[in-house]
């Protein structure tokens, strides 16, 4: 029996600052061993746990793509005992890993689809997975177009600043940033992303929505895509929950009979909606 | 065997010191070359009435043998009042503990002002004695992997 | 195959059983205070309690549990898996609610891909002496949970007090192994009626009375109901009832230690505490009792049947006896059932 | 005993009604029947048809300001006893409500029963128990039996000093005799005599059976911090799991945070499931603060708890 709580080892690649806070950090990490990094098959919108000994675990989802060989990319947002003790790693460590875990992205059902990816914050993570999956030649062709609008609160807490721009060069991708408040040096959109996405209105035809944000932000953009005819079956999103197991034993992440480890993280509103609104 | 440990057991103390006087004091005895028991690993603390019993507690479960608590002498105090409120509770906990039956004599105070630098040596002298008069700390002390007596007989079973 | 077992040979028995095996059994840890615990005597077990403060479930899944160990030598972690169950184990006078309650646990920690390996070395490397309830508590409701004071499913051997001696049924291979025991006799017929009269006796006296059929449906409807709104309003909150409670399977993950040296560790966590499901944000998803008692009865009577087509209840009664503030789950039940619940506003539960 | 209790009860039920009709109050938290004898439960009484599911007897063990935290935002009526006055007085001191926000409703105690002890008694398990003068009758499959109720008393109520609530807004009932059954704490004088060491091995092996559900906390009216050391993650003052020194930690550190603060109502060592002796600490840090600063909770309504004020001539012989 393959024991699924034992961490497998992983060493710090590089670790960079995303934002001018400080608060997000991306770790790149890649596998000591050589079958580990064989066994590792993932789809965009898994997570994992991250695990310092000595402090704990915590789940992140995966901000890499598949498609992005031999490392992981993890973007953690400095709150707790764990993603302090994250914060503080230096390159060359090693630390834990267990996964990948939860069901990812409906990549299948996205076949022959317009995608619009709508983020917000540093909930962007796994949604980078998805549009430089999406966008990797091997893959562009199996989606149509793809949207993607993604927005923080000021310039500096976007994340993947050097990727956006190359994203806004491509013509094979929209992509429309927008921020909260500007600052002197912001050429971009500024506005709220659930008033952007009014101003952009993709159409809903052929299309499915991807969105994670703070609950703030989807509570305002949902209305929004119904507005645009969005049905909730084509409305995926992730949800976070608090979570320590990630394999649906340990209980703490079930809403209704799902267990957002196992079940989710990634879920269509139609399935929301019949699940008590425990997130 | 016995008493070779016994005689080579150093009490490890654990003091906490206010700003203001008795941190003070010892760095005056210090200064002033005054010696005093090494036994001692000293926290400074604002005033003694930010102490916290709960500081006290989790360094007798950590495994110190022995607290010292000081702090300015009545009447003294920067805030004005922090070491009469520290005093209460002082005097509860050095009760309870006794009451519990880990030695109350295990957690001490003290007032030493800014210029006793002989009387902090003093104090310091006192305690260890009486710390080691009471022998290395058994009672309350948390042991690595000692994750047993709550389910009895856990670690060697489960 | 059904033997019997004079109480006299009751402790060299235990003895045998002992050389062979690692055995736990209730013992009591204060008067009236008993729990399953590893034997070291056979003068320990005390099989009076009808119903054992904490549950067999610890033995399978201990109230608290060291994953593995680590150390760091270098920049290495070493890590030391601690599953590993060294000698088979007995476990002795667990009641049919308990042993059931095991399996309820099981499906959940088997699972289809990622299986507890915890949790499952110390169940397969088991075997179950399950005891029959002679004298049920009124607080008992395990028939209406789907059990019963006699339930055989899940033990290997089954005793049955018959006052001066045990009846014993060996039920699986497992079982079996022990036919050979030297304290084990023959039966006579007489025996046979005496078990047959006790347990229609027993039967009768547990009864039927809590409407547990069916709640799974009942509860579909009530989500978002005012039920909620009131029966939670006794509830302070601790977690006698998920401890206490044989089936309840939840855990928290922590380190112990240091950063050089330690362990990772897993505990028993409940639902109704608010910690539970706290955010880093500082955001909670339960934010007040109200949900938490929803979800403590809900996962009971309505998730745990939309997975496993059971319910995540036997009937133990521990969860009444116990509770600081009279909480009765059976009043919960049987208010889901009612079509006007008495006194529903004023939440009496 | 049970002629008073019914008198008491039905008063309960009339200023019951009067305050909903009146809309004096949002709620009236008070005792209803339990689904097992020896039991009652607290419940919430939202509408004056339903004062008639409030009762009055020897079995109403629970302390109900613990619910005042929970119902904060509401004008709430509570049936108190004097410990549980006491501690109202004790949260009013901590400024945990405003003071119109609360109806006491006292009821001078005829001290609670124990339903442990009682239930140790017999052999076979209680199905049926009430109360007749004096007696408690218990009857089971096939016994009856009439016990003394002054011998099944709770710990805590033996030694109460304070039946009769101290303040309250309606004094149910007649003022009881103040004198306590024993004047001093037997089991606190018989606990002192002993070693140190049979002292800490009591104290070891009742802590030894927590099982860490926290009752003792969630049930104490005094204990509402927002986050309780032993949750508290960063920093870390406790492991979780269940190691004797973790187990006396919390349990050393509950009781002391208790000091000046106790009504001694003994709610914690009844919510107990694995039956740990816990009043023996906080009754004994009552004495203290009595002995040592002459204080005690829920007497004087404007006191400052002990360790929050200090008098310049306090005790310091301890001090070097």
């Amino acid at each position: 029996m393959k024991n699924p709580y034992l961490p497998i080892p992983m060493v710090v690649r590089k670790a960079s600052v995303e934002t001018t806070d400080r608060m997000l950090r991306t770790l790149e990490l890649s596998f000591l061993n050589e079958e580990d990094a064989k066994a590792f098959r993932f789809i965009p919108g898994q997570f994992c746990e991250l695990s310092i000994l000595g402090k704990g675990e915590a789940p992140f989802g995966i901000a890499s793509s598949p498609t992005e060989n031999g490392s992981l990319k993890f973007t953690i947002n400095k709150a707790g005992v764990v993603t302090t003790a994250l914060h503080h790693l230096e390159e060359g460590t090693e630390i834990g890993i267990r996964g990948p875990l939860g069901n990812g992205y409906p990549i299948d059902l996205f076949k022959g689809k317009n995608i619009l990816v709508i983020g917000g914050g540093f909930a962007f993570t796994t949604l980078r997975s998805l549009i430089v999956y999406l966008s990797h030649p091997e893959n562009r062709s199996r989606v149509k177009d793809i949207t993607v609008i993604y927005g923080a609160r000021m310039p500096g807490l976007l994340l993947y600043k050097e990727e956006l721009t190359q994203w806004e060069k491509r013509s094979d991708l929209k992509l429309v940033v927008t921020v909260d408040w500007g600052d002197k040096d912001w050429k971009g959109k500024v506005g709220l992303v659930p008033n952007v996405l009014e101003e952009v209105a993709p159409s809903s035809e052929n299309t499915y929505a991807v969105i994670c944000g703070p609950p703030i932000m989807i509570k305002f953009t949902f209305p929004k895509l119904m507005a645009l005819r969005f049905p909730n079956e084509r409305i995926y999103t992730s949800l976070e929950k608090r979570m320590k197991c990630g394999i649906g034993k340990c209980g703490r992440c079930n809403i209704g009979h799902l267990y957002v480890c196992k079940d989710g993280p990634v879920f269509s509103y139609a399935q929301l909606e019949k699940l008590p609104k425990d997130y | 065997m016995g008493n070779e440990i016994e005689k080579t057991w150093e009490p490890k103390i654990l003091a906490f010191l206010c700003n203001w006087c008795s941190y003070a004091g010892a760095d005056l005895a210090g200064t002033s070359r005054i010696q005093y028991p090494p036994n001692i690993r000293v926290i400074r603390v604002p005033c003694s009435g930010r102490i916290n019993p709960l500081f006290i507690l989790k360094a007798l479960q950590s495994g110190i043998d022995g607290v010292l608590v000081s702090g300015c002498h009545p009447g003294d105090c920067h805030y004005i009042s922090g070491n009469y409120i520290g005093r209460r509770k002082s005097a509860t906990l050095k009760r309870f503990l006794e009451y519990l039956g880990i030695e109350g004599d295990r957690v001490q105070f003290s007032w030493v002002s800014a210029a006793e630098g002989g009387k902090f040596s003093q104090v310091v002298g006192e305690v260890v004695q009486d710390i080691k008069k009471l022998g290395s700390k058994k009672r309350f002390v948390k042991k690595e992997n000692s994750r047993s007596l709550g389910v009895e007989g856990q670690e060697k079973t489960f | 195959m059904k033997l019997k077992l004079d109480k006299k040979d009751f402790k060299p028995f235990l003895q045998t059983l002992m050389d062979e095996y690692d055995l736990f059994a209730p013992v009591q840890l204060a008067e009236g205070v008993s729990v399953f615990r590893k034997i070291d005597h056979p003068y320990e077990v005390d099989l009076s309690a009808s119903n054992t403060q904490k549950p067999a479930k610890e033995i399978f899944f201990p109230q608290s549990e060291t994953m593995f160990r680590y150390e760091k030598v270098g920049n290495e972690n070493r890590m030391t898996s601690m599953e590993e169950v060294k000698r088979e184990r007995i476990l002795l006078g667990a009641r049919p609610c308990d042993i059931e309650a095991i399996s309820i646990v099981e499906k959940v920690f088997a699972g289809e891909e990622c299986t507890d390996v915890y949790f499952l070395e110390k169940r397969k490397k088991t075997t179950i002496i399950g005891l029959g309830c002679n004298h049920p508590l009124s607080t008992c409701f395990c028939s209406s949970a789907g059990g019963d004071p006699f339930l055989r499913a899940g033990s290997d051997l089954f005793f049955i007090d018959l006052g001066e001696a045990y009846f014993v049924e060996l039920l699986t291979e497992k079982g079996m192994i022990f036919h050979k025991n030297k304290f084990f006799k023959e039966t006579n017929p007489k025996d046979l009626t005496l078990v047959k009269e006790l347990e229609e006796k027993t039967f009768e006296k547990v009864g039927f009375s809590i409407p547990v059929d069916g709640i799974e449906k009942r509860l579909n409807l009530m989500a978002e109901s005012s039920f909620w709104d009131r029966i939670h309003e006794k509830c302070i909150g601790c977690r006698i009832c998920t401890y206490l409670c044989p089936t309840c399977h939840c855990f928290d993950i922590v380190d112990e230690g240091e950063h050089q040296r330690g362990q990772r560790v897993r505990n028993w966590d409940s639902c109704l505490s608010p910690l539970y499901s706290l955010e880093t944000s500082g955001h909670n998803p339960r934010p007040t009792n109200r949900e938490r008692t929803r979800q403590r009865i809900m996962h009971k009577f309505n998730y745990f049947p939309k997975n496993f087509d059971q319910v995540a209840c036997v009937g133990c009664g521990r969860c009444i006896l116990y509770c600081p503030v009279h909480f009765d789950i059976r009043q919960a039940i049987i208010w889901t059932s009612s079509k006007r619940p008495k006194r529903f506003g004023g939440g009496t539960i | 005993m049970e002629e008073r209790s019914k008198a008491i009860q039905d008063r309960i039920r009339d200023k019951t009604k009067e305050l909903l009709s009146k809309k004096a109050v949002d709620l009236i938290i008070g005792f209803g029947e339990g689904s097992l004898p020896l039991r009652t439960t607290p419940i919430f009484i939202r509408s004056p048809e339903d004062v008639d599911r409030l009762i009055w007897n020897s079995f109403c063990e629970n302390n109900l300001a613990t619910y005042l935290h929970k119902f904060a935002q509401f004008k709430v009526g509570l049936v108190v006893k004097g410990c549980d006055a006491r501690s109202t007085i004790a949260l009013s001191l901590e400024k945990r409500f405003k003071p119109d926000q609360l109806f006491l409703i006292g009821v001078p105690c005829q001290r609670m029963v124990d339903r442990r002890k009682v239930k140790r008694a017999m052999k076979g398990e209680i199905l049926r128990a009430y109360e007749q003068g004096d007696q408690i009758i218990v009857e089971g499959e096939d016994f009856k039996k009439a016990l003394n109720r002054n011998d099944f008393l709770y710990p805590s109520c033996q030694v109460c000093p304070h039946r009769t609530p101290t303040q309250a807004n309606i004094l149910i009932g007649d003022p009881v005799d103040e004198s306590p059954i024993t004047e001093t704490h037997p089991e606190i004088v018989e606990f002192e005599k002993k070693s140190p060491e049979e002292r800490w091995r009591f104290f070891e092996k009742e802590a030894s059976r927590c099982i860490r559900c926290y009752a003792c906390r969630e049930v104490c009216p005094m204990c509402y911090c927002n986050e309780c050391f032993v949750d508290s993650s960063n920093p870390k003052w406790i492991d979780k799991g269940p190691s004797p020194s973790d187990l006396e930690f919390y349990h050393i550190v509950r009781a002391y945070h208790q000091t000046g603060r106790c009504s001694g109502c003994g709610a914690c060592e009844r919510a107990c499931p694995m039956e740990i002796r816990l009043t023996y600490l906080t009754q004994k840090l009552n004495l203290d603060v009595r002995e040592l600063y002459n204080f005690e909770i829920g007497i004087d309504a404007d006191a400052l708890p002990p360790l929050s004020t200090f008098e310049i001539d306090d005790k310091q012989e301890f001090i070097k």
